[in-house]
């Protein structure tokens, strides 16, 4: 099992972002989080990434536990991750942004980059690394741009390439197609669907339920907090108190 | 952010504004109550044009935004806060009485809570004063933004009720949500909003049955 | 935004050409010119002791150059002073030494703050940019570190310490709080003072010091001194401050006596808060009081700037003449050593001629200059007239 | 234990002044997130300007107050229309402002009134006596017009429409602007509100000591201590802070040492900081 | 070489050619003096640049470590009569030891704390020199003697030019190496640096201690020049003249940090003639540059280029 959670739990002073919620994801898998708004899922991503403490409940990885580990070191065990507001370097270019993602696979230090012996090969590899990753995720064409410049379509998948770059074992994807044209979003789903391909695992925040239904191959359904169904899109779409989440008890369609 | 939107809200309506996250509801709302300033294209109220004025300008003019996330004023005390919501108007003590017991009439629980710190409140009783703090200015028209958003569903459903009664007593209001359900169980009419344009309109009834709405929402 | 961009820019570039326009204009030369210069507090606390020390430089050169200056030979050369202020900081006289020497070619500079003599005398002997320092202090130690490019007028403040102890000792003060300025200077003093103080039988209650050229209030730390229940306070720094010191102790309720190191002058303090305030203070004495001279210059003085003459003009005043005498003597206006060679042979400079008496140098430049002291007594100076040739009584 | 109450005295003089100073930086920060480093320039002005009225023109002490203190909440709303460009940007530009801002008033002030230190003439020079502590009627002055000062800012921000405008703007700017709360000009009205304080703690303080050009500078620096320390925008935390570090100022003079008198606090914050890096009372992040 | 390459390297070929001979080109020993000081100081503001232009943290404390270096070296080889060279490298080693101590600190604080945090650390720095007698000689300050090698000002103008480049070779080596991307990272945004996997605060620290290595040597040679050490130079009041120095010339530029130092610092002396206004009318400068250039010289140079340069593409593809 690559990731394990446990009676997650994450109190904001009263309120219950989080309650008790048990989730796995397998390696190599698409793990669709669905929900309304404050449901709690960016909370949720959050927790695992290491941005926010857990108030209770477990987190492994590989077998390893982090729950309470800084994001940094979370990263370097092979979590990936973007965010909802799809933060970037905006001053920066795109290889350089994708060179700083690439960063902490390096050893490189201060006294390296006077003497640059050992800084040359990786220097290279970065160099390597992030002209594959930016044609991965279809942005080879403009390395030399801003990232703050760039469309939304692009700072997306931007996004998700720096996610990628650092070699991960899982990546979590908040949001890929937020605030996107509807015509941009296929390429996205295809572009998660190479990264599966490629044998790392995904988790995928996503409202569009038409997507993450046919992308994942496991969701998860969460509503205040709680994790309220849980199973193959089949199973989910299904359920009636996942329709009365979404539509609201005053739905009486 | 908002790609040349129109729409119309008719006096005594409610309407509602449905979409995803990131489709530019809440940029339309705070464009409207001018925390935002258009880039082009015109926004009319009462045959007036009201583009581009500053958000205390509009306030004065009869519109008020209950935002988001609710900016409130969490160190002062509830009543407080609901005498700031009249900051705009310069009501003299007598209206100010009639907007309180309005508010409170509505809200009962904010009577109980006057002296308590607006930061102290639940997430609930925050949203309502939220609320009550926007109809403190008797707007023609109030732009309610997710109200619904990160409450439990008990607290939804009586939300839901004020809004009912809001309109009933005379006040126009611009609902934005996502959840659907809800939104179309109370509004005359809706708008349904993607990557910052307008896809689709009409009454709600046939909003909420058309497929593409329930494929947009549910994905069945 | 872009106009005001550009209206922006164009002030400041207009302002900084208009700066740089000023600055190389008014670099013209004139005839011949000897500089002096001068490194000093001008401002803060010290402001008022470095303005007396220019004041009476400058008043000197005015009678020079009207006498038609320094007379070399055929040559006469008009003389200028050119003062830079240190604000009593040690780097700040350094940097200010440096610009004057190499820039302006001064090869005399004036400087009456001993914190920043001492580091002068580590570059006053550079190859080439050689200066001689005109010390006004009474620290003795700025002669003994065997610099031949020093003069210092006044009178080491040792000549003081034994006299204000027995001074002070007659009425009946035995115990006593030192609230001294910071730096060489009152260090110093404060250490020869404790000295002569414990063997003549005192007890010294506490030791604060205080920055008196930037503190602004110093009842934080006389109410620390009071608090020992001293008999007697020894203070000084410039007189300004000073007399602040002595006002602030009196409404903290003190009625001891204050011993006032000699940096302060009782009379200068006494412009200041008054002399009903200065009950009990014992100093040098006032400057208008020794020699015969003076009180003609005390006369000009006053006409020409409105204030009290103080001590710090009347020294340096005679100092400058000296100067001009021995650069007259050396036939030089450009070799300090010379100059500092020929001071012996213009003196003695007599005080029924200059405001001060000066009358004779040792080799290391400690000049010999009679002094008074006064115990301030029911509103008067007391003892002011009695002139002391410390240098006689010297074993 | 007459002298521990005569240094209590004097740190809560002290701590006056203190108060009143960081009143009104953190009106100033709290509400519009702006570094005022050149705060105590306008306490320096204002002691000067005091000191041009009662001793240049003879215009009675009180007068002079008042004046001052009318002509700052004056000067405060110039000062707002300096920072209004760069009151959204990030700090440190504010803060280079500022500093541009108080060598252009330092440099003035040299070049009207000199460089050296002046003085006005203490109004109360009064000595009071009671129960071993010895004290200027002016000291007292300062501490029972700082009480004064405090209570009608209280009572101005809790009991008036433009007071409760300037706590809004600094819970929360947006939810203001939407009850229809002009910020620019509570933003004014703030720098007006605090250049006045800060004027008056000056014209209350001036006749203790000298007054110099560059007398503000430690005193901006222990303000903005104490408004970090009572948490950035906490008008309660303003005034405890200064009370509480003019006394712990006092005795620490008293018995640790008084040549370090100025480090105490410092090293005090550095510690606070460093275990709760918000502020004693939290306050923004 | 390219016409690219030229106009990137040019300028620096052209002013590194005027700088070599500079002392023989009849310029005033006063004016070398401050040439010198410039150089010094522009020592100084590069290292300010590591932490706050490469790393964006404002520090306030640069003028402390300046001090530190400075008093480390006159300690060292007054009290401990070390060897002139050893005292100088340990002196620096020290100041970056200091750095880490109250990186440790002061990193646990963000924005404005930090900046109160380093500022409150840079003022109990001067007020314990200036009174521990004992160590630092107080008021009174010490003597610093370099080696008879650099006793002339032409000699020690040589040794501060060596540091300079040495310095700015660093920096270069730094902006574009994978540490100095670090740096960047935490600069420009820190929760996903963190989230990329970049430890923030190991960064910060690195590069406070580099920042401080820097300041550190600065100070000695500032020690140097003037033969004498005293408490001014560890002054608060330096580190704001480092800030407006790093500002008015560009933050998170390869020569911003030497530009601005030049033009503010020979602008002010230049303007002596005027006496203190010039504060007043530099006051005023730096208030509408910070305004309406709020990337310094070299930054506002490098969009104007781009700017040209674009519109003359522009042209040409018309």
């Amino acid at each position: 099992m690559l990731l394990k959670i446990e009676s997650l739990t994450k109190r904001f002073g009263g309120l219950v972002a989080v309650d008790g919620i048990d989730m796995k994801v397998e390696a190599g898998s698409i793990v669709g989080i669905v929900g309304p708004n404050g449901a709690g899922k960016t909370t949720l991503f959050n927790l695992m990434s290491g941005q926010l403490k857990p108030t209770s409940g477990r987190i492994t990885f590989e077998g390893v536990d982090i729950t309470g580990s800084k994001p940094f070191r979370i990263a370097r065990l092979g979590m990936g991750r973007t965010f909802q507001n799809t933060s970037l370097f905006d001053r920066l270019p795109l290889k350089i942004n994708m060179a700083i993602a690439r960063r902490m696979r390096t050893q490189s230090g201060f006294f390296d980059s006077l003497v640059p012996l050992r800084e040359r090969e990786e220097e290279a590899d970065v160099a390597r690394r992030a002209g594959e990753a930016l044609e991965f995720v279809g942005l080879a064409g403009s390395a030399e741009s801003i990232a703050g410049s760039l469309p939304q379509i692009a700072k997306k998948r931007l996004a998700v390439g720096m996610a990628l770059v650092g070699e991960p074992k899982l990546v979590l994807l908040d949001e890929p197609t937020g605030g996107v044209g509807a015509g941009d979003i296929s390429g996205m789903i295809e572009l998660i669907c190479q990264i599966k391909d490629r044998g790392v695992a995904v988790c995928v925040i996503e409202h569009k339920m038409r997507m993450v239904m046919g992308l994942s191959d496991r969701i998860v359904v969460l509503n205040f907090g709680r994790k309220i169904a849980c199973g193959t899109p089949e199973e989910v779409s299904g359920d009636p108190e996942v329709i009365k989440a979404y539509l609201g008890s005053g739905y009486s369609a | 952010m908002l790609d040349s939107v129109s729409l119309e809200v008719m006096s005594g309506e409610l309407v509602c504004l449905l979409g995803a996250n990131g489709a530019g509801k809440s940029t339309l709302m705070r464009t409207i109550a001018g925390l935002v300033k258009p880039s082009g294209g015109t926004i009319i109220l009462d045959c007036e044009d009201i583009t581009g004025l500053k958000a205390e300008r509009i306030v004065r003019r009869g519109v008020a935004l209950c935002p988001e996330n609710r900016h409130l004023f969490p160190r002062l005390p509830v009543k407080k806060n609901l005498s700031l919501g009249a900051y705009a108007k310069h009501f003299n003590v007598k209206v100010m009485e009639e907007c309180y017991d309005f508010a409170y009439e509505l809200f009962p629980v904010l009577r109980e809570r006057g002296e308590q710190l607006a930061g102290t409140l639940s997430g609930g009783e925050q949203q309502m004063l939220a609320i009550a703090r926007a109809l403190m200015s008797k707007p023609q028209l109030l732009l309610l933004d997710e109200p619904s958003l990160g409450l439990a569903p008990l607290v939804v459903e009586s939300i839901r009720e004020k809004i009912v009664q809001i309109v009933a007593a005379g006040t126009t209001v611009l609902l934005s949500e996502q959840n659907a359900g809800i939104a179309l169980s109370i509004s005359s009419r809706g708008y349904v909003m993607e990557s910052g344009r307008v896809v689709l309109e009409g009454d709600s009834e046939s909003l909420g049955s058309d497929p593409e709405v329930k494929k947009a929402y549910l994905g069945i | 935004m872009a106009t005001r961009k550009v209206v922006a820019l164009l002030v400041v570039t207009l302002m900084i050409g208009g700066l740089i326009a000023t600055c190389t204009s008014c670099g013209d030369t004139g005839p011949k010119e000897v500089v002096i210069g001068l490194t000093a507090p001008l401002s803060g606390g010290g402001a008022q002791y470095g303005t007396d020390c220019q004041r009476g430089i400058e008043m000197a050169i005015e009678d020079i150059n009207k006498d038609g200056g320094v007379k070399i030979g055929d040559d006469s050369y008009d003389v200028k002073l050119s003062s830079l202020d240190d604000r009593a900081e040690p780097e700040q006289g350094v940097s200010n030494a440096t610009r004057l020497a190499t820039d302006d070619g001064a090869k005399i500079i004036f400087c009456p703050v001993a914190t920043v003599i001492f580091p002068l005398l580590d570059i006053n002997e550079k190859k080439d940019e050689e200066f001689l320092i005109l010390a006004y202090t009474s620290i003795e130690m700025v002669t003994d570190e065997g610099n031949e490019l020093i003069v210092m007028p006044p009178p080491p403040f040792t000549v003081y310490t034994k006299l204000f102890t027995k001074l002070a000792m007659q009425q009946g003060w035995t115990r006593m709080a030192m609230v001294q300025t910071t730096g060489a200077y009152g260090d110093a003093w404060a250490k020869g003072m404790g000295l002569a103080w414990q063997t003549a039988g005192g007890t010294i209650t506490d030791h604060a010091r205080a920055d008196y050229y930037t503190e602004t209030d110093f009842v934080p730390f006389l109410n620390k001194a009071l608090a020992s229940s001293p008999d007697v306070l020894l203070i000084g720094g410039p007189s300004q401050p000073t007399a602040l010191v002595v006002e602030q102790a009196k409404s903290l309720g003190f009625e001891g006596g204050f011993i006032v190191m000699d940096q302060a002058k009782i009379d200068g303090m006494a412009g200041q808060i008054g002399m009903d305030k200065m009950e009990n203070c014992i100093g040098v004495a006032p400057v208008e009081a020794p020699f015969p001279a003076t009180p003609v210059f005390a006369e000009r003085y006053k006409k020409k700037y409105n204030e009290q003459v103080t001590w710090e003009s009347a020294i340096n005043y005679t100092a400058m003449i000296l100067l001009k005498d021995a650069m007259e003597s050396a036939k030089s206006v450009e070799d300090p050593m010379a100059i500092r060679k020929a001071v012996p042979g213009v003196l003695p400079m007599s005080g029924d001629e200059f405001p001060v008496t000066l009358d004779g140098i040792e080799n290391k430049g400690l000049m010999h200059m009679p002094s008074a002291i006064t115990m301030v007594k029911n509103g008067e100076y007391t003892l002011s007239s009695d002139l002391i040739y410390w240098w006689k009584e010297k074993d | 234990m007459s002298y521990f109450f005569q240094q209590l005295v004097n740190g809560i003089m002290l701590g006056s002044v203190y108060s009143l100073v960081a009143l009104g930086l953190t009106l100033i920060f709290g509400i519009l997130g702006v570094a005022h480093f050149a705060h105590g320039h306008f306490y320096m002005l204002g002691a000067f300007l005091v000191f041009f009225l009662s001793v240049s023109f003879g215009v009675p002490y009180w007068a002079a107050l008042v004046i001052a203190v009318a002509v700052f909440c004056l000067v405060g709303v110039g000062i707002e229309f300096v920072y209004r460009p760069v009151r959204d940007k990030s700090d440190i530009n504010a803060f280079i402002v500022a500093i541009g801002m108080l060598l252009v008033i330092e440099e003035a002030v040299r070049a009207v009134w000199g460089t050296g230190n002046r003085r006005i003439t203490n109004p109360y020079p009064q000595v009071l006596k009671f129960a071993g502590i010895t004290l200027e009627l002016q000291r007292l002055i300062v501490i029972g017009a700082a009480i004064v000062l405090i209570v009608l800012l209280h009572l101005f921000i809790k009991r008036t429409r433009m007071g409760s405008a300037i706590e809004a703007v600094a819970q929360d700017r947006e939810g203001a602007a939407l009850v229809g709360i002009s910020v620019n000009r509570v933003s004014i009205l703030t720098f007006s509100v605090a250049t006045g304080l800060a004027a008056a703690a000056a014209a209350l303080a001036a006749p203790l000591a000298f007054i110099a050009p560059d007398m503000a500078n430690t005193l901006v620096l222990k303000a903005f201590v104490i408004i970090v320390l009572g948490g950035l925008g906490s008008i309660k935390g303003a005034i405890l802070g200064g009370y509480l570090l003019g006394v712990m100022e006092a005795l620490a003079i008293a018995y640790i040492s008084p040549a370090y008198k100025d480090v105490w606090a410092f090293a005090a914050l550095i510690l606070i900081l460093a275990i709760k890096p918000n502020g004693l009372f939290g306050g923004r992040d | 070489m390219t016409a690219e390459n030229l106009r990137k390297y040019g300028v620096f070929i052209a002013a590194l050619a005027v700088a070599c001979f500079l002392p023989y080109i009849g310029i005033s020993k006063f004016m070398l003096n401050v040439i010198i000081y410039a150089g010094i100081f522009s020592i100084a503001t590069m290292s300010l640049n590591i932490i706050m232009g490469y790393t964006g943290q404002v520090s306030l404390a640069q003028g402390a470590f300046y001090g530190i270096g400075a008093y480390g070296l006159a300690i060292l080889t007054n009290k401990a009569g070390l060897n002139f060279w050893m005292a100088m490298l340990l002196a620096c080693l020290i100041t970056a030891f200091v750095g880490l101590l109250i990186g440790l600190l002061a990193f646990r604080t963000k924005g404005p704390y930090f900046i109160i945090v380093t500022l409150c650390f840079n003022f109990i720095v001067y007020v314990v020199i200036k009174n521990w007698d004992w160590l630092s000689g107080g008021v009174r300050g010490q003597k610093i003697t370099g080696p008879e090698l650099f006793a002339g000002r032409e000699a020690r103008y040589y040794l501060v030019l060596g540091f300079v480049l040495l310095t700015l070779f660093i920096m270069w080596r730094i902006s574009r190496s994978l540490e100095g991307l670090g740096f960047m990272a935490v600069r420009d945004n820190e929760p996903l640096a963190d989230a990329l996997g970049i430890n923030i605060t190991y960064t910060k620290i690195v590069a406070f201690m580099i920042s401080c290595f820097l300041a550190g040597l600065a100070g000695c040679l500032g020690a140097l020049h003037t033969g004498y050490l005293s408490p001014t130079s560890a002054h608060y009041l330096l580190s704001f003249n480092f800030i407006i120095y790093l500002l008015v010339g560009g933050a998170g530029t390869l020569y911003g940090p030497i530009v601005g130092t030049f033009t503010v610092y020979l602008a002010l002396e230049f303007m002596k003639g005027i006496g203190e206004y010039r504060f007043m009318i530099f006051g005023i400068i730096l208030i509408l540059v910070v305004i309406y250039f709020p990337r310094g010289i070299v930054g506002g140079l490098k969009s104007l280029w781009k700017k040209v340069a674009g519109s003359r593409q522009a042209e040409e593809g018309a």
